[in-house]
């Protein structure tokens, strides 16, 4: 395998969102839910995006504008040109017919949106912080949703929501995505309770294929021993919901 | 039949293992370090360290081709007060540390130097010879005999920790070079850094993909070039060599120590084989030796020379 | 849909495509040249000649790696008088042929080339690069600025062809001595002769392979560098430059072209993909032309250029 | 692939004629008749063989003392090492069921002994200057021997004692290897009797996968194109059996 962008034209543009587009292209990726690629814009910069949609060689990143790279890519027009490589990383473990639950907060619903696919029947939670910002509304019809504001569904967090239906009901497996804080929750929820959790954590990606060690968490690389860990691992990483490091390799806390 | 005995001792730095961690790959925590370890290494390199913190160059920073592997990190690092509280108590990750230290010139070196003395180090690296980064090594012309021996009769003022000086491939004068850095008091070479620059172009693109266009050439692509250095260094110099370009197997790691290496870097081998790499390098040389009766690294070093 | 166009224009030498088969490989004689013509090629390169016939050195002197091939042939040739007789009417080989003429000082590049002055050569290439033969190229010092001038202009004095002044990807000023063949007269740079010196050792016979021990790098592991030396020396000189190094796909010569190339050759390409790899470039770069909305050549030089 | 010498031990060593020694060593390779491999002698040169002697990972090259490289070979012991990187080139071809005859003269027939071998009946001619030079005589026991002394078998060369043999019998195709000039004889002789025929060349090699040109016969590669070539292809090579390349590249006559 070589490590280098191929390029790929963007076949369609969907608005999910305001802050948020899925930008499709064709592409015979060898994808595991969870596992992300490297998106390159020649001349500005490349970041890791996880692969959102992905059906008969048509595959989707849903990007949240945030800076100047995901402006960028909002400013794309059907037809233009991305670098693509990858598919980077472990997935999410995807076990046939147990009883789960994924967790979304954010944009990190999209990392969980082809995993929430495969599974099927699964309860799903979505949170953000207001009505306007949640995804998929069509795709996944029965969505537990909460906003931090009440503007639709349960008010609260994606934690509370979450703890909520952990009184009515309980899961073997449960799969989270979004803030790292919100992440560390859950996963203590789980703990607690002896339910598995996988949570797809976030770093800062160079080269994507463990040998920078730019991404580390405790030892563990993001972008090749994870982005996807399960509660036995994380159990072992203390930087996990404390403390993450910046390009420059400064620690911050999360 | 005797035991084989991988063990050396290098500048009185006692290694289980001739193999060591080369600069810049995974070497940015002390997590990764103790990681590394754990899969067998025999000591390790920290990411090179500068006064202050460095972002270092945009994606895309490292991609692979046929040959190898090309990068443009362009030193990030967070500096040396960030780098002295990551590395603190850095003897528990259970090997020797080396510190990688970086300067645009040569009072940045000692005072990256004299900031991490409290941290125990086993020994100081110092590149002069990094063919991508404005400010340093090959760009800063850090690697000319001169700029070689100047910079480091400095850092050996402020240091009493072996000094190893890593330098370039890509000057016809490397032995000039070697000597330069073995009369001003390094106490071994480590052979090579990455090689070039080169470039790759993305031709749907019409663009170089790297963000700093060109970056180091490392992997099987340097082998060759790194052994003929070390060849060459091992008849220029007294002091020890540490071979580094495209080991990735046991053999690999035999022909650098038959040319001359007393240790062996590893970066991209990493790539090739997985984090585990090390433990592999020494588990193929331990057959090798075996299969060929060598039971010590010492009794192979440099005898491909005549 | 236009119809692509693969055939240059290069110092007013007409080829049917851009590719050329390289100096050292299989241009020994007039009837494999005429092979590699019957293969596609669009220009060819004898193997180099000097005064006296020389038997080069001992074999082993071509292997491979990982990474490409490493080869000390050592200037093997018959020396101008068989060289004359063996290259006269030339023509017959049916694509321009480049005669590759060395010599130890400057005195025998011109008589090589006033001895070869019958045959109807179509330019006159010149390598001050060679890495691994004593008395010639990198290892004489004909590769510093200086030496490229003069022996440049004493060839420029005595032939009106086409002259191609071929360079060493081991120097950091390559594209100072790019600029001193072009200030010297010379019609084009042909960039890169093979890399290092590499070396390869047997482990198990504890000896270099190669006879001659160290020998140049091509192939894979040299392409990112010769890519980068032709981005570089294209910023640097107004002349066609031909890009020579690891290329052995359409892809490659669409690269090597967008740095900056108006020509590329072909060498180790031939142990990679057969004899036909002229054909097989040429097919290449038409279909991915064609995909791409390029209908010639010269739309494609540089482009990869800010 | 990687065209680099491997080191084998030898095995064992016989002695086929005063001048003839064959060197035996374990080794899978992949072995056609008529294909060669590379010899090295650390240090000292690499030159070209033939694979005389293949079975059960037992190979074998039998060695005609020459100058010194094969000097070398003679000297050596068993347990010693040598390089070896191949099998090179294009064999000869093996139809089944034809009636055929080998024609080998001098260290020529080492060439052709394995194919011998895999034909099974086949009429074999074997010529040398004198009775001692004779190789595999137990090997091949009703092999048609010929000296140019007379000393034993048809007084007279290897190209007498076919044309004689031509007399009685026809063959569909003959195989032949030896001194060049006897080589283009028998290839003479077959065309104009319309017998395929197919002869292993011999040039100067050096690197034995078709790069450097060394090997040239008019425009073939002798190490990649033959050693072996059949009847059709000889008849327009122009340099058969006049002119062939010293090391230096100069041209002498065969
Ligand atoms: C495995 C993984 C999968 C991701 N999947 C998605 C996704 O599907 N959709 C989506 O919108 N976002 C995703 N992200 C986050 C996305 O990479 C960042 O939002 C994006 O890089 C921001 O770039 P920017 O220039 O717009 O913002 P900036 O202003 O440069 O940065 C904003 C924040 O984004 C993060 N960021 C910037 N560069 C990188 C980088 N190279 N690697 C990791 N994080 C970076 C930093 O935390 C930074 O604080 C993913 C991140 C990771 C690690
Ligand atoms: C395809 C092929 C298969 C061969 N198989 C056998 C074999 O099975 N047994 C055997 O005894 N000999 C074989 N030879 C010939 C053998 O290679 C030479 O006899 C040997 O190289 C002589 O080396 P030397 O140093 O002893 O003699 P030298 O004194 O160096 O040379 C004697 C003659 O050997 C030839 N020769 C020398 N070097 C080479 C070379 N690198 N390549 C080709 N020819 C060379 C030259 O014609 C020279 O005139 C074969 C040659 C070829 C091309
Ligand atoms: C991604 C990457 C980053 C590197 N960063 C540094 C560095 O910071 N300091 C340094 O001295 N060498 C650095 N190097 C060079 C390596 O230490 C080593 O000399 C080179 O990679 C050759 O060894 P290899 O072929 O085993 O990778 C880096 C190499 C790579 C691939
Ligand atoms: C076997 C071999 C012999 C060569 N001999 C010569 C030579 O005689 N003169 C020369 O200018 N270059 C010589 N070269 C260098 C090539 O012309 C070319 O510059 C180099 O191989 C890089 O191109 P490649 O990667 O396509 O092989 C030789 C290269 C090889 C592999
Ligand atoms: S991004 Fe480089 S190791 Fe993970
Ligand atoms: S020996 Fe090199 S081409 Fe045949």
């Amino acid at each position: 395998m070589i490590e280098q962008p191929i390029m790929v034209r963007i076949f369609d543009i969907t608005k999910e969102s305001p802050g948020v587009k899925t930008l499709f292209f064709k592409s015979k990726l060898n994808f595991e839910p969870g596992q992300f690629i490297m998106v390159w814009i020649p001349l500005l910069d490349e970041k890791p995006f996880t692969i959102s949609y992905f059906q008969e060689e048509l595959a989707g990143i849903s990007v949240l504008k945030k800076g100047l790279f995901t402006n960028a890519l909002h400013n794309m027009k059907k037809g233009d040109k991305l670098g693509i490589r990858g598919p980077y990383g472990r997935g999410f473990s995807i076990p046939k017919t147990l009883n789960s639950c994924v967790v979304g907060g954010g944009i990190g619903m999209a990392s969980l949106a082809t995993l929430t696919e495969r599974l099927g029947n699964v309860t799903i939670v979505q949170g953000t912080k207001t009505a306007s910002e949640i995804i998929y509304r069509e795709r996944f019809k029965n969505m537990n949703i909460c906003t931090e504001d009440g503007s639709i569904g349960f008010k609260g967090t994606t934690v509370d929501l979450f703890a909520e239906l952990l009184k009515k009901q309980s899961f073997q497996r449960v799969y989270a995505c979004g803030p790292e804080k919100m992440m560390y929750r859950i996963f203590e929820l789980c703990n607690s309770r002896y339910i598995e959790c996988e949570v797809s954590l976030d770093r800062y990606i160079k080269c994507g294929f463990g040998v920078c060690g730019q991404c580390d968490c405790s030892g563990q690389r993001i972008c090749i021993d994870g982005p996807v860990f399960p509660s036995n691992e994380l159990s072992n990483m203390k930087d996990f919901g404390k403390t993450l490091i910046l390009k420059n390799g400064k620690r911050a806390y999360c | 039949m005797p035991k084989i005995d991988l063990s050396i001792n290098l500048c009185n730095i006692k290694l289980a293992n001739p193999t060591i961690l080369a600069s810049g790959i995974l070497g940015t925590t002390k997590a990764l370090l103790k990681r590394v370890v754990e899969n067998g290494v025999g000591a390790v390199t920290i990411k090179s360290v500068s006064t202050e913190p460095r972002e270092g160059h945009k994606n895309p920073t490292v991609i692979t081709f046929e040959g190898g592997m090309l990068n443009a990190v362009g030193y990030s690092n967070p500096g040396v007060d960030a780098a002295a509280i990551e590395f603190a108590s850095i003897e528990d990750v259970g090997a020797p540390v080396i510190a990688s230290v970086i300067g645009t010139q040569k009072e940045d070196f000692v005072q990256v130097i004299n900031r991490l003395s409290k941290s125990k180090f086993s020994a100081i690296e110092i590149p002069l010879s990094c063919p991508h980064t404005p400010g340093f090594g090959m760009l800063a012309e850090q690697g000319t005999p001169q700029a070689t021996f100047d910079i480091t009769s400095a850092v050996r003022k402020v240091t009493k920790l072996p000094l190893f000086v890593k330098i370039s491939p890509n000057i016809p004068e490397i032995c000039t070079v070697a000597k330069a850095a073995e009369d001003a008091g390094a106490d071994a070479i480590t052979a090579v850094n990455s090689m070039g620059p080169g470039m790759v172009i993305n031709i749907e693109a019409q663009k170089p993909v790297l963000s700093f266009k060109v970056g180091g050439v490392t992997g099987d692509a340097l082998r060759p070039i790194a052994i003929r250095c070390v060849y060459d260094i091992y008849k220029a110099v007294k002091i020890p060599i540490i071979g580094v370009g495209g080991i990735s197997t046991g053999r690999h790691a035999i022909e650098m120590i038959m040319a001359g290496a007393s240790a062996i870097g590893i970066g991209t081998g990493i790539y090739y084989r997985g984090i585990d790499v090390f433990k592999k390098v020494c588990e193929e040389m331990t057959q090798w030796m075996q299969e060929n009766g060598f039971y010590s690294i010492n009794s192979i070093v440099g005898i491909a020379h005549d």
